[in-house]
């Protein structure tokens, strides 16, 4: 039976979580091109940072930012010494980023060892008669809202953005109007990597604390990027919009495997029947309704 | 690429020696030397299962230096093969191999999933290789060449089920990693709940990779059950016990799977395993003498490895088998293994007159027939400081081999598994 | 597959078949990508996707419904049980394990390479080059890009195929791992590390990583998977081509100055670039 | 402003421009003329470092500028129109213009009116995509992104090519135009005829990748220039 308000809590879930599961892989993939196998030891490293500050004693908040600053430096690394020498050889980078995380998340299980104490869960429950929900969970999907209308704005509306636009749509004309793509490169990769710590922040409290976290974000992450299609942010929104709602409406009638399975058969649907993914099938449709006007 | 490469238990399949191929085989004798005995130890101490792995190598390791120090098994020294599988059943598949044709191993301990150890018994059973699983799993497996040690789910079940039924009330919601162990482990809550006169009124099954619960936490409040029962599995399952707790599930929970072996309770911030009841055979907090008392079994490991996090169930089975199998050896009066394998089904106990005693009871049995364990179980609690209390023990026998199936390994050399579906009504 | 057929005979007629499937699969998978007009890393995100999907939903049979015939798809557990491979009817034929098995392969692999050599050296490998070097350019000289991708992908997949029945009946098992990301990515970090351009790079590099990471496993080492970790950084940093191509080069190169000849030859003919 | 000596450029071992020697006075605009093919965009391309020469030196304003890097020589004033004109297509012509604000970064006035005063559709259509206007259209854009940050050295490559002939007309009568308001020197590499004699003081004429002649205002003459186009 379905319950409203239980089916809309459970899409908030859904939809927050794809949207922090992809969004820092989006960032770099949409606008370098480079896929980045090592996104889930990001969100890891986010995690770790911030649970290791916060069981030091820190309040919640700065343990975070310690958190999205720790995926930041790495990422920051990581593009300066390995990213940089792979753009134009996308598999290559597949490879190498892949062969990082592996490393990664067994330095990390040599230095803190299989797991790390969890932080609790803050804010507590919201109810509705016999159900309640997670206020967390909650909060988080409005977060990742935030995110994404935070990032439309940075990449449309500041001189960064759209200088970082420029160097991916034409990097060499970019360069000749004095644009140091070099950085905008850095610069991107390496907000990319931060929200991905951010996404590992925010979900420390809510998630088990062990090196090998990161993978559970990964196969959200690139359903939602490849469904989303070419126009990154818009669809991110659009991919955890869809798929969020059939995850949640077939969670909510059949349960959590039934979910998933009609999640990914809808995600290999819009692949077959939308080769642009849904931000480019909205294009499309919206330049065929500008064309009759 | 020679002889060495087939062991002396080389067992070739009939229709390769029909197709006349020539494999010298079955060379005879043990390639370690004769005044030691090999022991293959292959745990997770990296990837996926390390967590659970690593307690479950450092307590074999523990017992091997016990019996080493006190002048091994019968005079001889224990040797060990110990690579890491890094929790991959392609690795397992070929250290297993490797383990039994070019390191020769006595005995094997590998793996902790089922998935793990479905993975390597073709190879065991295709060696005759005597081999020790350790984990507590779904139970069922009768074989001639596998011990499987660890208590089932059945004899979990079964102190914890029973238990609640009387403290709570008769209704009982399940939720289950959706895999086997999980699907087998919900219906040994039916047959079980059919048995103590109660009701399942719902179950569900939760994919491995699942970290969202709401929907979960969602129904278990529209069934409004007497108490769960969990046997949830995993580093993505555990954010179920952060999740319900900050929705404000309060209901009492019954598990076989949390906190022995991945001790929720010292990861998770309090309360939020509070009022959680676990069926184990062993937790570091079981309140045996040989277990807690100074010198007793935790002692002993912390102080091989004063930096490891917790001693956690699979552990103490690692630890234990260890011990049983130096007593068969020593009943045998041989390493070779048809001799060990017939000296375990005589039945070997622990606690006895000579071998110490188990760190879960004082005595528990192996049954010959069956190649499990009648193990002392517990029910332990934590409250909402995750504290951890015993509140109800018991030894308790395998029952679905030995009553139900009728599995006598040592009238009938098997290698199936057997599970409930075929044998009792409520489970279909 | 194999599984429900129990003879020999049944064991004979599963190992094409369960090629066959492996090769449809692929062609569907192949003509929704090519003929739906996706490139690029797409191409690789979607074959990654279609993995990870298969690991979700076959780790989730673990249900008695989830059967093939007798046979139980088994969930996480897999699939216990399956036999040898095996040729012949019933009363005449081989089983091969052990010994016979290693042989096998390695005959299978030595046809499979010199099949495919063949297959790049002739007219249909410079179509592949072609498409490679430059898809528009290969297209305004009549050739079907999408068509060639297809029979390659579609191809790959027979191949891929057989190796899934010889790794199944090699451990007498099979469970979703194969399905999960390292399963997949493994293959191209093998061909990467030998050399993309380099069927011979190829089969060593996959010898030679595999040996490498069963030994560094075996030494139980904490810092194993760290080392595989950076030996690839340091081979796709350093090495772009691949090892085999790089040593070949050097060689090469070696050779010419002991020797005083000149390489006259134009760079990068496609027998050369393909498969050395 | 700008002297190449002995300019060598190429792909792997064959050059494609040998020997290049050149030279632009401040607020001149010289041309470089020459058939398809003979290296005019590839002058161009290492001149703003897009390619490194194998050979030679360039000097800009009286330092070497061989080894500064692409963005550096546009913040040090060197303003480039690319032979396709390249504008981003998915970012807007306001957005478009912003991007040029870098080249030179001496400059403290942006020259926006300047823009819009001789190419008002850039203010009219400030908020549409780029790579849905028009050829002509883009190249006032190209244009206009490479003016706006106030170049010393304007570089232009084939500003005719495609494009239809009154916009032609525009640019060549503003470019003579925008250089003497603003005292810019402008290199400008073309063939077509019209918009050599147009804006031409002086020019060089190019022949398989080596400058063959050089022409004064007074020989640019149908006949001088025929014989090195292809007309």
């Amino acid at each position: 039976m379905v319950n409203g308000i239980n089916l809309f809590f459970q899409f908030l879930d859904s939809f927050g979580f794809i949207v922090l599961a992809a969004i820092g892989l989006a960032v770099i993939f949409g606008m370098m091109g480079v896929i980045n196998l090592a996104h889930g030891e990001l969100i890891m490293i986010g995690a770790y940072g911030t649970t290791l500050v916060a069981n030091a004693g820190a309040p919640l908040v700065l343990a975070m930012a310690a958190g999205v600053l720790a995926a930041a430096v790495a990422g920051l690394i990581i593009e300066r010494t390995i990213v940089k020498r792979l753009y134009h050889r996308p598999l290559d980078s597949m490879v190498a980023t892949w062969a990082l995380g592996l490393a990664l998340t067994q330095v990390v299980r040599i230095i803190f060892g299989n797991s790390l104490s969890g932080i609790g869960l803050p804010f507590g429950a919201i109810r509705f008669g016999a159900f309640s929900y997670s206020m967390y969970r909650t909060v988080l999907s409005v977060v990742a809202l935030a995110l994404l209308v935070g990032a439309y704005l940075v990449f449309t509306r500041t001189e960064f953005g759209i200088r970082a636009r420029a160097t991916i749509q034409d990097a060499d004309t970019a360069r000749a109007m004095g644009v140091d793509t070099d950085r905008m490169y850095t610069s991107t990769f390496v907000i990319g990597c931060a929200l991905a710590g951010l996404t590992g922040a925010l979900y420390a409290p809510a998630l088990s604390i062990v090196p090998g976290m990161g993978s559970t974000f990964l196969v959200e992450a690139f359903v939602a990027v490849v469904t989303g299609g070419t126009s990154v942010l818009l669809g991110t929104t659009l991919a955890a919009g869809v798929l969020g709602s059939a995850d949640a409406l077939f969670t909510n009638l059949y349960g959590t495997f039934i979910g998933q399975v009609a999640m990914l058969i809808l995600a290999i649907l819009i692949l077959r029947f939308l080769p642009t993914g849904l931000s480019g099938a909205l294009e499309d449709l919206r330049e065929r309704i500008g064309g009759e006007n | 690429m020679s002889d060495r490469l087939v062991s002396r238990r080389g067992f070739l399949s009939s229709s390769a020696v029909l197709a006349g191929t020539a494999l010298a085989g079955c060379s005879g004798g043990s390639a370690s030397s004769d005044d030691t005995i090999k022991i293959g130890v292959l745990e997770d101490r990296s990837g996926n299962f390390a967590l659970v792995g690593d307690p479950k190598h450092k307590a074999s390791m523990l017992a091997i230096e016990e019996i080493n120090n006190n002048g091994g098994i019968d005079g001889k020294q224990i040797e060990t093969f110990s690579p890491d599988p890094q929790s991959d059943n392609q690795r397992y598949q070929e250290l297993a191999s490797r383990a039994i044709r070019e390191e020769e191993v006595d005995a094997l301990w590998a793996g902790y999933s089922s998935a793990t150890r479905e993975a390597i018994r073709p190879t065991i059973d295709r060696n005759e290789q005597l081999y020790f699983y350790t984990t507590q799993y779904e139970g069922g497996v009768c074989d001639k060449y596998t011990f499987a040690v660890g208590p089932t789910a059945r004899q979990q079940l079964g102190i914890v089920l029973p238990y609640l039924r009387e403290e709570f009330g008769p209704d009982i919601y399940t939720i289950a990693a959706d895999y086997n162990f999980g699907q087998l482990s919900a219906d040994w809550v039916k047959v079980l709940a059919n048995e103590n006169d109660a009701n399942v009124l719902g179950e569900e099954f939760i994919p491995l990779s699942e970290t969202d619960f709401s929907s979960t936490i969602n129904n278990i409040q529209e069934a409004d059950p007497d108490f769960v029962m969990s046997m949830l599995v995993g580093a993505n399952h555990t954010s179920f016990y952060e999740q319900k707790a900050s929705a404000g599930l309060e209901v009492p929970i019954g598990t076989s799977t949390a906190m022995a072996q991945g001790y929720e309770h010292r990861r998770i911030d309090p309360p939020a395993m509070a009022n959680i009841y676990a069926g184990v055979n062993y937790m570091e907090e079981v309140p045996t003498d040989s277990n807690t008392q100074d010198g007793g079994f935790v002692d002993r490991y912390f102080e091989k490895y004063p930096d490891a996090p917790y001693l956690n169930e699979e552990a103490e089975t690692n630890y234990f088998s260890t011990y049983m199998y130096k007593e068969a050896v020593e009943q045998a009066g041989t390493v070779e293994q048809p001799e060990v394998i017939d000296a375990l089904e005589s039945g070997i106990s622990l606690g006895s007159e000579r071998a110490p005693e188990a760190p879960e009871g004082e005595t528990i049995e192996l049954d010959g027939a069956t190649h499990h364990v009648d193990h002392h179980m517990w029910v332990m609690r934590a409250d909402d400081q995750h504290n951890v209390e015993a509140v109800e023990n018991r030894k308790i026998p395998e029952q679905f081999l030995s009553e139900t199936v009728g599995c006598d390994l040592r009238e009938e050399v098997e290698t199936t598994q057997y599970t409930p579906v075929d044998y009792f009504e409520e489970a279909q | 597959m194999s599984l429900n057929l129990g003879s020999t005979l049944g064991i004979t007629v599963a190992i094409p078949v369960a090629v066959a499937v492996a090769t449809v699969v692929a062609f569907v998978l192949g003509y929704f990508m090519f003929y739906g007009r996706v490139t690029g890393v797409f191409v690789a995100i979607i074959t990654l996707v279609t993995t990870v999907v298969m690991q979700t939903f076959m780790a989730q049979t673990a249900g008695s419904e989830w059967a093939i015939g007798d046979v139980k798809l088994g969930g996480f557990n897999g699939m216990p049980g399956i036999p040898n491979v095996a040729l012949g009817v019933e009363g005449v034929s081989i089983s091969f394990r052990g010994m016979t098995f290693y042989w096998l392969v390695l005959v299978l692999l030595v046809v499979t390479y010199l099949g495919a050599r063949a297959l790049v050296n002739g007219r249909f490998g410079y179509a592949m080059v072609g498409v490679r070097e430059d898809e528009d350019r290969i297209e305004m000289l009549g050739y079907d890009v999408r068509r060639v991708k297809l029979t390659v992908f579609t191809l790959g997949g027979a191949i891929s195929g057989l190796s899934g029945v010889l790794y199944a009946s090699w451990g007498n098992y099979i469970d979703p791992s194969v399905f999960t990301l390292t399963f997949a990515t493994l293959p191209v970090i093998w061909v990467t590390v030998g050399g993309r351009e380099s069927l011979l790079g190829a089969v060593l590099a996959t010898v030679a990583l595999e040996w490498f990471r069963q030994q560094l496993s075996i030494t139980g080492s904490e810092f194993a998977l760290v080392v595989v970790g950076l030996l690839l950084l340091f081979i796709v940093l350093v090495v772009p081509d691949g090892i085999v191509p790089y040593v070949h080069e050097k060689g090469l190169g070696a050779y010419r100055k002991y020797t005083g000849t000149d390489d006259d030859r134009p760079a990068g003919t496609p027998q050369e670039e393909i498969a050395e | 402003m700008l002297t190449c000596t002995d300019l060598t450029v190429g792909y792997g071992s064959t050059p494609i421009l040998r020997d290049i020697d050149l030279h632009v006075d401040e607020g001149e605009v010289v041309g470089v003329i020459g058939k398809n093919g003979v290296g005019k965009t590839t002058l161009m391309k290492s001149l703003v470092g897009l390619l490194d020469p194998t050979d030679g030196s360039i000097e800009y304003d009286g330092t070497d500028i061989t080894d500064l890097p692409t963005d550096e020589r546009a913040k040090a004033g060197i303003g480039y129109i690319p032979q396709s004109r390249d504008v981003f297509p998915d970012l807007t012509v306001r957005q478009n213009l912003l991007v040029g604000e870098t080249v030179n970064e001496d400059v403290e006035e942006l020259l926006y009116d300047t823009v819009y005063e001789y190419f008002p559709i850039l203010e009219e259509r400030a908020d549409q995509a780029a790579g849905s206007m028009s050829g002509g259209e883009q190249q006032m854009l190209a244009i206009g992104r490479a003016l706006v940050g106030n170049p010393d050295l304007l570089l232009l490559d084939e500003p005719s090519e495609g494009i239809q002939p009154s916009i032609v007309q525009q640019i060549q009568r503003d470019i003579p135009e925008i250089s003497d308001d603003l005292g810019m020197t402008v290199l400008f590499v073309e063939q077509n005829l019209g918009v050599i004699q147009a804006m031409s003081e002086r020019c060089y004429a190019i022949e398989r990748g080596t400058i063959v002649d050089e022409l004064g205002s007074s020989d640019l003459t149908d006949d001088t220039l025929a014989q090195f186009l292809a007309v």
